[in-house]
């Protein structure tokens, strides 16, 4: 699968993860703002939407966009990772319009607000529920190093550091990662 | 006026009313028995079958339970309109059957018009249809009554026509005249001699009675019940009976002017008119047990690209032919 | 409250909102087409702009069967889930029990016995035949005939039958478990399966008969409800959606997943792009699932139904994260699991392919008249359960 | 010309309404498919998983194998199942005059343990899913599905079934069997 749809992106983070593992052959992290650009690029590249889902991390919540191709296994997966107090990421809607209602969702669940969203209201949940079902106590959200590997990181961000050094040992040593992965 | 004349036409007509609404009321629960046997075999299930034997009994408890029911009234609903239209829809049904002959002895009113009378009063069938529409203050209603009366408007016009071949030949509109003119067996009756406006004259029957494919005004899974979705009880009953009661007037009307009316080989008689009447209210139930719905634009390309021009070039090639011969 | 209050109340907004440039135009009708309408298949509701009955706007508005499954999966054990995963979508309950099982044993990384594998193609495929029947069924009710639903229940029942075997139930089945299945195939079954592919086959000519080759039926859908394959795309369609719109994408063949690899069958695709089309796909993939079940079950090996050691009830799945898809009877299923390294999965994102099928209606039924629009909706061939999650 | 073409094709394709109404004319003259239910039954139910029941032990058809390990009660999806353990019997008078002896004289008391039985296995079969979590972990194989399709009841609270009752139930029913074939 071509990455040219990767080139000249700014990305805070990106990794190649393993098929057979992951179900995702590129696990990229951008910053709120180049949400859209590389929607476009994806769009560009004959890519179609799978899904938009969002984790609720102790690091904020990760909305996490799917993206596939028709030709293969191609996933791709789109992170940005936005604080809970401030919740915010570009619609995609423009460009995958399908985003639409997963946006919606996604805003249902978490009340992340998609800024240029064409009609963000209730989707799936009723109008005056008045909070969001899927949001996390404080001290039941873990770490987003706890949570997922990054993979083998091609790129990345100085500034970048939820996967501190850790990516890095883990490659190294696996038997470690193995017996942290079993407690 | 020395001695009064006692009116006996008025009393035949009287009398032949009560035996009207007896076989109307008889005939709409024989034909609610054999829709839903009919619908139950070709889908490979008993159909009614638990009230009496073998089900005999379900149409009488259904209308018991129609006869029971509430009436209900949406709100914002017009009184007036809402409960006039299943009563307009169901009394011209009653008249309707007054010149039908069913056999020489048979027949309510000799008519010399007969076809005219009856065209002209299965005609204010749509207005009852436009009323519950309207007065129901439902849009499907709405959409539903726009579809009845474009349909059945539309479809008049064909049926009037084929019919008109067959008067033509024969030069009477007196439905008694009709079936004289034909003889008792098959190859004499007017569907031999007019097959074309026979096939015109049934499917724009079907159309006239809203039944599939071509049950637009009501097509539940489009417009939930179309113009009778807010009826209930008696008054969602007496659209019922009407549409039934219409069903086999067009069916009489088919088997007095095609299939020669009560006469028949070996004997002539109310039996072989039943008979052909029932085979065509078989055939209109098969219809509706097979073929999906035709969409509305097609129901009226359907009626005025094919059976309108195919109803005008019958009818002058009758004329043509009648003129040389 | 006075009548004339409760009007303006309803009036308006209420109804518009759900547009997205709010407010009718003044010689419009707004129609609510459900949640109680007998061609939007369960609780769907459209709100549509009329010009008398050609569509000018339409808004689906769902959540009427919301059951928030994603947030159940967050309190129950992976092993606990699994009867949700049978309700998701009750008609074909056993792709998403494949979808769920197969992202815990990715995270796993748990080795699936090849029996257990076979057994699952063996009556995904079944169930998949037995979802376009109520399809099919469903189709063609909604087009205004009625007779054919109850032939293709009737074969649909023999089937039932059949998966009730090793399954014990006929609709919700909860069959798969990580690591294999619960019970093994029984003689009867496969005796039952292989005698039930002929009949079945015997049954596709008179379908086609009664039905495919109807003028009334062709005229219908026939170039009714074309969807370019760019909306696909840009929606996420996947399917018979997509399959119709001709992009021969399937799940089985694009990521091979389980045994999918080694069967030998077509990706059936339409160039018409119309609700014909999306019927023909889904008519010629019965047969080729009936092809797929012939070749299992002459290759179905020996041993074990489920794996030795296979996840105990308190199994705890190891921190990551994994994305696995299936080629539902409707299109893609996903399911992302993130875990913790805790019993519960920290986080569960299902990804339903009708909701995305679904979310293409408003603007391919735009400029369609109101019949139209009910035949765009049957032959995207919706679940509501499975939209709502 | 095309335009000709075309109508003609429609005509020609009107056979096809002739060939549906064959096919529906044919089924009308077929055998239904119906099942008179409560004149006739289907047979093939003995793999339908209805309500649970209790396996009994061989040597006692009245009690069942459980053990009280709450495997089931635990990992039910549903919390349908209620289960709790036989509480230790009460001492008799005897026993307890000993106890107090062999305190006295500074023995280690045993005291007594309580039975592994169950006192009360309740399934709230308007909670269960089917799914066979259960019978799947039980470690001694002591639930498994009933095949009983025709479970009615006329109120909810009657669809918390008391297992053990209904294994007395059988049990006595099965005894009542044996005599009534011991005496023919």
């Amino acid at each position: 699968m071509s990455e040219q749809w990767m080139k000249g992106l700014k990305t805070l983070c990106s990794a190649r993860s393993s098929f057979e593992k992951t179900g995702q052959i590129w696990s990229v992290f951008l910053s709120p703002e180049r949400i859209l650009e590389a929607a476009r690029r994806l769009y560009d590249e004959e890519y179609f939407i799978e899904d938009i889902s969002v984790v609720d991390t102790a690091d904020g919540f990760l909305v996490v966009y799917h993206f596939d191709h028709f030709d293969g296994s191609a996933r791709v997966a789109l992170r940005c990772l936005v604080p809970h107090d401030n919740p915010r990421v570009p619609s995609i809607a423009s460009v995958f319009t399908g985003a639409d209602w997963h946006e919606r969702e996604s805003h249902d669940f978490f009340g992340i607000e998609f800024t240029g969203h064409p009609n963000l209201i209730p989707l799936l949940l009723p109008d005056d529920l008045g909070f969001h079902p899927l949001i996390k106590e404080e001290k039941a959200r873990v770490p987003l190093k706890d949570l997922m590997e990054p993979g083998e990181i091609v790129e990345c961000d100085p500034g970048f550091t939820l996967f501190p050094e850790e990516a890095k040992e883990a490659e190294s040593e696996k038997p470690a990662k193995e017996a942290t992965q079993g407690s | 006026m020395s001695i009064p004349i006692i009116p006996v036409e008025l009393i035949r007509i009287i009398v032949a009313l009560g035996a009207v609404g007896a076989f109307v009321g008889l005939n709409g629960l024989v034909l609610v028995y054999v829709e839903r046997k009919v619908a139950g075999h070709c889908q490979r299930r008993p159909g009614p079958f638990e009230v009496g034997p073998h089900g005999l009994l379900t149409p009488l408890a259904d209308a018991l339970k129609l006869v029971g029911k509430q009436l209900f009234m949406p709100t914002g609903a017009d009184p007036w309109l809402f409960w006039l239209a299943p009563i307009v829809s169901f009394l011209p049904v009653l008249l309707l059957f007054l010149p039908i002959p069913f056999s020489p002895v048979l027949t309510g009113m000799e008519v010399h018009l007969g076809i005219l009378f009856i065209l002209a009063f299965s005609g204010i069938n749509v207005l009852a249809l436009c009323l519950a529409g309207w007065g129901s203050n439902n849009k499907w209603a709405l959409l539903g009554a726009g579809r009845a009366v474009a349909q059945s408007v539309a479809y008049e016009i064909p049926l009037l026509l084929s019919l008109l071949a067959v008067i033509f030949m024969v030069g009477s509109l007196n439905l008694s005249e009709i079936v004289r003119s034909q003889g008792s067996w098959p190859w004499q009756w007017h569907i031999c001699t007019q097959p074309l406006a026979f096939l015109i004259y049934f499917t724009c029957a079907v159309a006239e009675v809203n039944r599939n494919p071509f049950d637009l005004p009501e097509a539940e899974s489009e417009l939930t019940a179309g113009f009778h979705t807010e009826y209930s009880g008696m008054a969602f009953g007496l659209f019922f009976l009407a549409e039934y009661m219409n069903m086999i007037i067009v069916c009489s009307i088919a088997t007095v002017v095609f299939l020669g009316g009560w006469q028949g080989p070996f004997f002539s008689g109310a039996l072989w008119f039943f008979a052909k009447m029932y085979a065509l209210l078989f055939i209109i139930i098969w219809f509706r047990w097979t073929y999906p719905r035709v969409r509305f634009n097609q129901l009226l390309n359907i009626n005025w690209k094919w059976l309108l021009p195919l109803g005008l070039a019958n009818l002058l090639v009758t004329a043509f032919l009648m003129k040389i011969f | 409250m006075t009548r004339q209050a409760a009007a303006e109340q309803v009036a308006g907004d209420f109804y518009t909102r759900h547009f997205v440039e709010p407010g009718p135009r003044e010689d419009t009708l707004i129609l609510n087409m459900g949640p109680q309408h007998p061609s939007t298949h369960g609780v769907l509701r459209i709100v549509l702009e009329l010009d008398g009955e050609y569509i000018l706007r339409a808004e689906p508005v769902i959540g009427y069967l919301h059951r928030m499954h994603e947030k159940m999966a967050e309190v129950k054990t992976c092993l606990q889930y699994m009867p949700n995963m049978g309700r998701v979508d009750y008609l074909h309950p056993l792709a998403w029990n494949w979808a769920f099982v197969g992202a815990v044993e990715r995270l796993g990384e748990i080795e699936v016995p090849e029996r257990a594998e076979y057994i699952r193609v063996i009556t995904v495929e079944l169930n998949r035949i037995t979802s376009h029947l109520v399809w099919w069924g469903a189709y063609i009710l909604d087009l205004g005939a009625f007779t054919p639903i109850m032939y293709a229940f009737d074969d649909r029942e023999y089937l039932l039958d059949l998966l009730q075997i090793p399954t014990g139930s006929r609709l919700t089945y909860s069959f798969f478990r990580p690591g294999g299945v619960s019970t093994d195939l029984t003689e009867d079954f496969l005796k039952g399966v292989l005698e039930f592919i002929p009949y079945f086959r015997s049954r596709l000519p008179m379908y086609k008969d009664l039905v495919t080759d109807n003028i009334i039926l062709r005229k219908r859908i026939e170039e009714v409800g074309v969807i370019p394959l760019e909306v696909c795309r840009r929606y996420g369609a996947t399917g018979p959606v997509l399959r119709g719109s001709g992009q021969p994408y399937d799940v089985r063949r694009a990521e091979p997943y389980s045994v999918y690899d080694r069967f030998d069958f077509e990706i059936p695709t339409d160039e018409k792009l119309d609700a014909m089309g999306r019927y023909r796909v889904r008519v010629a993939e019965m047969e080729q699932s009936m092809r797929i079940i012939e070749q299992a079950i002459e290759g179905l090996p020996e041993g074990p139904h489920i794996v030795k050691g296979a996840p105990k009830p308190k199994w705890k799945a190891p921190k990551g994260e994994a994305y696995f898809a299936v080629e539902g009877a409707r299109g893609k299923i996903g399911v992302h699991l993130v875990s913790s390294g805790k019993a519960n999965p920290y986080r569960l994102k299902l990804r339903s392919p009708t909701f995305s099928n679904m979310s293409l209606f408003a603007e391919i039924a735009r400029g369609t008249l109101l019949p139209d629009a009910v035949a765009i909706l049957g032959s995207l061939d919706l679940v509501i359960p499975e939209i709502d999650r | 010309m095309g335009a000709l073409r075309e109508s003609w094709q429609n005509i020609v394709d009107l056979w096809s309404l002739i060939v549906g109404l064959k096919v529906t004319g044919k089924y009308f003259c077929y055998r239904h498919r119906t099942v008179h239910y409560p004149r006739k039954t289907v047979d093939n139910i003995n793999t339908f998983r209805g309500p649970l029941e209790l396996v009994p032990k061989s040597k006692d058809p009245t009690k069942p194998k459980c053990i009280v390990c709450m495997m089931c009660a635990t990992n039910c999806p549903c919390g349908a199942i209620t289960l709790v353990k036989k509480k230790a019997p009460k001492p008799t008078p005897e026993e307890l005059k000993a106890e107090e002896e062999a305190k006295a004289r500074g023995e280690k008391v045993k005291k007594k343990k309580a039975p592994k039985e169950p006192a009360r296995f309740i399934q709230d079969f308007s909670l269960c899913s089917l799914c066979g979590i259960c019978v799947e972990n039980c470690p001694v194989g002591s639930i498994r599905f009933s095949n009983d399709v025709y479970f009615a009841v006329t109120r909810r609270e009657d669809l918390a079934l008391d297992l053990l009752a209904r294994l007395r139930e059988r049990a006595g029913e099965m005894e009542k069997t044996l005599s009534v074939e011991q005496e023919a």
